[in-house]
């Protein structure tokens, strides 16, 4: 098992701490990865205002999962990639291209939501024009999705990469281990992301999963597995890139395990500090990734008080217009109620992959 | 007799079997410290402790599978499902393993399991926090499938439940859980399974119904009473074993029957029911066996207008008793 | 026109599909070199090679999942389920996933899966080899469920079944692929999903079968015809989308409804098909609609006295007629 | 993991080659687990022999696992332990204390059959009377029932172990993962066995496991994991021993892996010279445990010509034995095709286990 830490590189010698060396990022490259992150974050905290003050249902939060997400999705590549994201995926969806808006007509509910036109609850992303393949609740069936759809690129001989994110509950699910052993016989260019944050619901690490490390487990199916630590945005990239070299290489799938936090409770309807004690959520709270992130690209002198309160500014802008332009928007007609039971004449229904593509 | 919602009489079900036999067990995802994430264990984990309280792994499968295992060695595990909509992975468990033990041993190894699972939609719940899956499991000889509609029977069923020897999917509709509340004795009671009840009687058609529906029913039936229309209603109470004869007695005394669910109707419980009584009670007949249930929708959406278009309601219930009745 | 059986017409509609698009692809346990436990795939490793003929692990959650996957990704897959008794561990991927990824994706995404698998009793595969599977399937809305009875359908519709651009489950009767034969055409030809046949025109009751069941009807029919009763006998060949228009436009001209299945009775197929006479057709019936079905138990057991006991037989089927047309 | 080979104790020093030395097992012990190996390897022969005759429908052969599971089940205790064989586990029932005749019942389906009442399919074994758990076909589902025996075991506070047995496709099932997930968790006095002959049916082991070795998942759930070779009946049985030592002791699960050979088709059914070659099937007969054992008790001076043809008429008389009684033996009545379907009134249906223990 490989682990990437800060003060260690890819190649395993000592590092230096600047985050351009390290790396290989640009620094406009290093902002930008921060401003997604809190870009998440000001979506993720409205949501919960707009939950608290009754405009929306329900919210299922990304808060301590964004470092993690935002490195490891700057080793890949949107419009070639695959994303088979959770709920906890906001980051990661942002970086794929789903703007702020459409973030939040998914989660009102809206019309226009592009990945389910309101159907889906809030946090449940799919985006064909992204990538995104649609998800749905029942944890950890998207694994065999990604394996899937990492097979089809394969016989295609299309170079893509399928990531797949869950947490370290979902990842005990039957389903997930079938999916990696799928993957690691046929050697697919897929990549497990498992974002451990210590809790299923209530439920904590200890009594879920058998052992402390999930990434232990990627030995049992030919497979790197690898643990990196979700506030060092920098080691989650460079693990993220090691995989997919590895999966465009031909070489297989990889196994990366994120050790992150769960800032808020479980979704709106949890409530916990029924189950967590004071120190444990204390703990969590100085592992948030955000804060982390700032104050390593402000000691490498790559973000300054000007460019930080630009990019607060830009994301207050862009959250307020997002949730502002989905209030507003359309809901669904009820009409619609049984349109997409089967494919419509006209409604391709297909995913962007190339359908008449000549495998074999 | 004091009065208790749906989910505290589970509540109280679950706990008083406990303490009555232990070898009563609980587990599922949150069933400990968080009480369940609908509070229906809530208390059970500080008064009886991790060995009969297991917060289990995110697994469903191993939840019924170990719960089968664990009653072949003499324990009686109550499992719960977190969401109804989260029972298929543990479908092969409970119809390949849970139905057919008993069978398959000759009646040498029993499997006196009941998976609880909140089930039904109307709560914002979306695709897949609002399923109802009752028809899959009253298909499947060596099951029996519970769906209570009052506090009352919640506890009394529960309790018949845990104590049957065979394997429940006990069934309790969501939105019911904060908003029914009824009368339920302090004391030791159950209710058996297997048993319908005439929640309402009347003379003009009757209404079969189970959960949640009931109440609706009710509501219904208690509108279209203003019109001269007698609506009987029947609470099924257990799918399966279903209790034919209390609902060919309604029906052959009324000559109309109106089957009513929120799960959508092509091979629904309700087609079980209709055919039923197209056949057995055919000569009294003097109106179409009509059903009213979900749409053919996979599941149900998250906005609130499509939400809405979906659900069932006390009035179109009405409607539909109103058209029947008038045939 | 070639004479072929069952299987045989099977294994060239795959072939057939394969050669035509390049995207279908074949995947499932013992598929590749060994062609299949029944043969259906034999033939098609060698000429279609590793990539596009898959011998998957023993993991039917896998096989569905990843077919999934693979669709949304541009191909085609062909899964088979060696027995569908051992569909149980896919049924979450099936109903929660396939059935629902369109509706859920409001459009965006498709799922252009099939799934074959064989089912039915009578080759003393006893309790996990001989269940019938469909009922469960046919309430999924996003699903389309096909049982094919002939040769010729069975080629016709699994191409259908293959250029659908939804989830199909097709299901074999495994007692036919040996002993049922017929022609079929050398050339291109599809048979459309979704639409019954008449196989057997009758003017005295209507009996509605699918799969092994239409033959043992056939034989039924033939056997009452020479004391006077004549059965008209519809094949549904796709289960749902049901062809309520043929169903109901026979019964509406028999007056009389028998409903035929080797699945077990309650909550079965035959519910829905007895409902849906029992609204649609209730002031044409001059009789009970009647289900002849499999008993409630919870599988077919192997000694062959028990398994007899079991079984539909032309015999049963030819007692229903009477009895229904003695009405 | 850890490797049980000839020549290699359960402490790990070099061994003398002595099996009473080496196994601790007296030599009456070990010529009874040689009698038990050959009583098997005949059962299923005759079985064979009457499928080609037409007497019977079905055979599913135990040839090639007979040692693993003869050296596995002698570090068990019948009565106090449970079993939850695969269809593979003939030798394993016969150490549980099922009869010749009772395996043979079940072979022709009769209604005596104490599993199945001829209900089962063959080699579908069951046996409330010796704690062999009813087991079905789906693969691996047995894994979690194993897993619930033993959590039931341990809240009663009695020493039992649950033995699961299963082949190196089923362990793929997902069943298998949240089983030893689950036992891991709980430290369950379970053991897995997967006897891993290279073949689900017709699929080669690189296209059914991503790994070499199942045993080295077993990491994944904070369990040893243990290879043995199926032809040392001897080393398994060490395995076994260490591992139910684990168990008793509130240490936990440990997976097992015997390296077997499948000396038969899949079942009577499967042509297996279809997919395998006469190299690789004639490397299988050089694999087979019967002879291997033999000659390492005559070596050993512990096996006689006189005490071999002993155990031989034994076995051939039990053999025929049981075959005639089998065979004459009633069919199930036509009647009590519906019996059983749910608990009836004066049938315990219980399993052995105390109904009225009282735990916690
Ligand atoms: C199959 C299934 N069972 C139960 C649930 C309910 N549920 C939703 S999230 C969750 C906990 C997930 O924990 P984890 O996988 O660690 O992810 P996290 O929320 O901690 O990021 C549960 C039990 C579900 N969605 N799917
Ligand atoms: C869930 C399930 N799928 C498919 C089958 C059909 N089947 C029976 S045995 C078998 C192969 C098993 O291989 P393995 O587990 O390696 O055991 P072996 O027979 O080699 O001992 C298959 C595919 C089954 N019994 N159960
Ligand atoms: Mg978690
Ligand atoms: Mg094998």
């Amino acid at each position: 098992m490989r682990v990437y830490s800060r003060g260690v590189t890819n190649s395993g010698v000592s590092a230096a701490p600047d985050p351009v060396a390290r790396s290989g990022l640009s620094a406009a490259r290093l902002r930008e990865i921060y401003r997604l992150m809190a870009l998440a974050r000001a979506l993720d905290e409205r949501a919960w205002i707009l939950n608290r003050s009754g405009r929306v249902h329900f919210v299922i939060s990304a808060q301590g999962h964004e470092g993690a997400e935002a490195g490891i999705c700057a080793a890949l590549t949107p419009g070639r990639d695959w994303l088979l994201p959770y709920y906890r995926s906001l980051a990661a969806v942002l970086a794929f291209g789903m703007t702020p808006r459409e973030v939040m007509l998914l989660q009102f509910g809206k019309a226009d939501d592009p990945g389910s036109g309101g159907r889906q609850m809030p946090a449940h992303y799919g985006g064909a024009a992204y990538r995104i393949f649609s998800g749905s609740s029942p944890v950890g069936t998207q694994a065999l999705h990604a394996a899937g759809i990492a097979l089809a690129a394969r016989l295609r001989g299309e170079a893509q990469v399928a990531t797949v994110m869950m947490g370290e509950g979902a990842a005990n699910q039957g389903d997930v281990h079938e999916a990696l052993n799928f993957a690691g016989i046929h050697h697919l260019p897929m990549v497990l992301v498992v974002e451990n944050n210590g809790y299923a619901i209530s439920v904590p690490a200890e009594k879920q999963v058998a052992v402390r490390d999930v990434a232990i487990r990627a030995a049992g199916y030919s497979m790197p597995g690898v643990i990196v630590d979700g506030t060092d945005v920098l080691g989650c990239y460079l693990a993220m890139r090691d995989a997919v070299a590895r999966a465009l290489a031909g070489d297989g799938p990889t196994l990366i395990e994120a050790k992150v936090t769960r800032l808020t409770g479980h979704s709106s309807d949890d409530q916990q500090t029924k189950y967590r004690t004071e120190d444990d959520l204390a703990a969590g709270r100085g592992r948030d990734p955000l804060p982390a992130f700032r104050d390593e690209l402000r000691a490498a002198g790559l973000l300054d008080a000007a460019a930080e309160a630009q990019i607060a500014a830009e994301v207050r802008g862009l959250v307020d217009d997002a949730t502002d332009f989905a209030e507003a928007a359309a809901d669904p007609d009820p009409a619609t109620l049984l349109r997409h039971v089967y494919a419509e004449p006209g409604v391709p229904g297909a995913a962007p992959g190339p359908p008449g593509g000549a495998p074999g | 007799m004091a009065v208790r919602t749906f989910i505290e009489a589970i509540r109280e079900g679950l706990r008083d079997e406990m303490r009555r036999d232990s070898t009563v067990i609980v587990l599922g995802e949150d069933v400990g410290k968080k009480g369940g994430v609908f509070f229906a264990t809530d208390g059970l984990w500080a008064e009886f402790g991790d060995g009969r309280v297991i917060d289990t792994p995110l697994t469903e499968s191993m939840i019924a599978g170990v719960s089968i295992g664990a009653a072949a060695n003499g324990l009686r595990p109550v499992a719960e499902i977190q969401f109804a909509d989260f029972i298929f992975p543990a479908m092969n468990q409970i119809i390949e393993e849970a139905a057919r033990i008993r069978y398959r041993s000759n009646g040498t190894f029993g499997c006196p399991v009941t998976i609880r699972a909140p089930f039904g939609a109307g709560v914002h719940g979306a695709l897949y926090h609002s399923q109802s899956v009752e028809a899959f499991f009253a298909h499947v000889p060596g099951l029996k499938v519970v769906i209570p509609s009052t506090s009352y029977d919640a506890k009394g069923l529960l309790r018949s439940a845990i104590r049957d020897p065979d394997p429940v999917i006990f069934l309790e509709h969501k939105k019911m859980y904060r908003s029914v509340r009824g009368e339920v004795p302090d004391g030791e009671y159950t209710v058996p399974l297997g048993r319908a009840t005439v929640m309402r009687e009347g003379s003009r058609l009757t209404l079969i119904a189970y959960g949640l529906m009931v109440h609706y029913a009710l509501d219904a039936a208690a509108r279209v009473a203003g019109e001269g229309i007698e609506t009987e209603v029947v609470d099924l109470r257990t799918i399966r074993p279903l209790d034919a004869e209390t609902v060919l007695a309604s029906v052959r005394k009324t000559g109309k029957c109106l089957v009513v669910h929120e799960d959508n109707r092509f091979g629904g419980f309700g087609a079980e029911v209709a055919a039923l009584v197209a056949e057995e009670a055919f000569d009294y007949l003097d109106g179409p066996v009509t059903r009213l249930a979900g749409p053919e929708s996979p599941a149900v959406p998250y906005a609130s207008a499509l939400e809405d278009a979906f659900l069932i309601t006390p009035e179109k219930i009405a409607g539909a008793i109103r058209t029947l009745a008038a045939y």
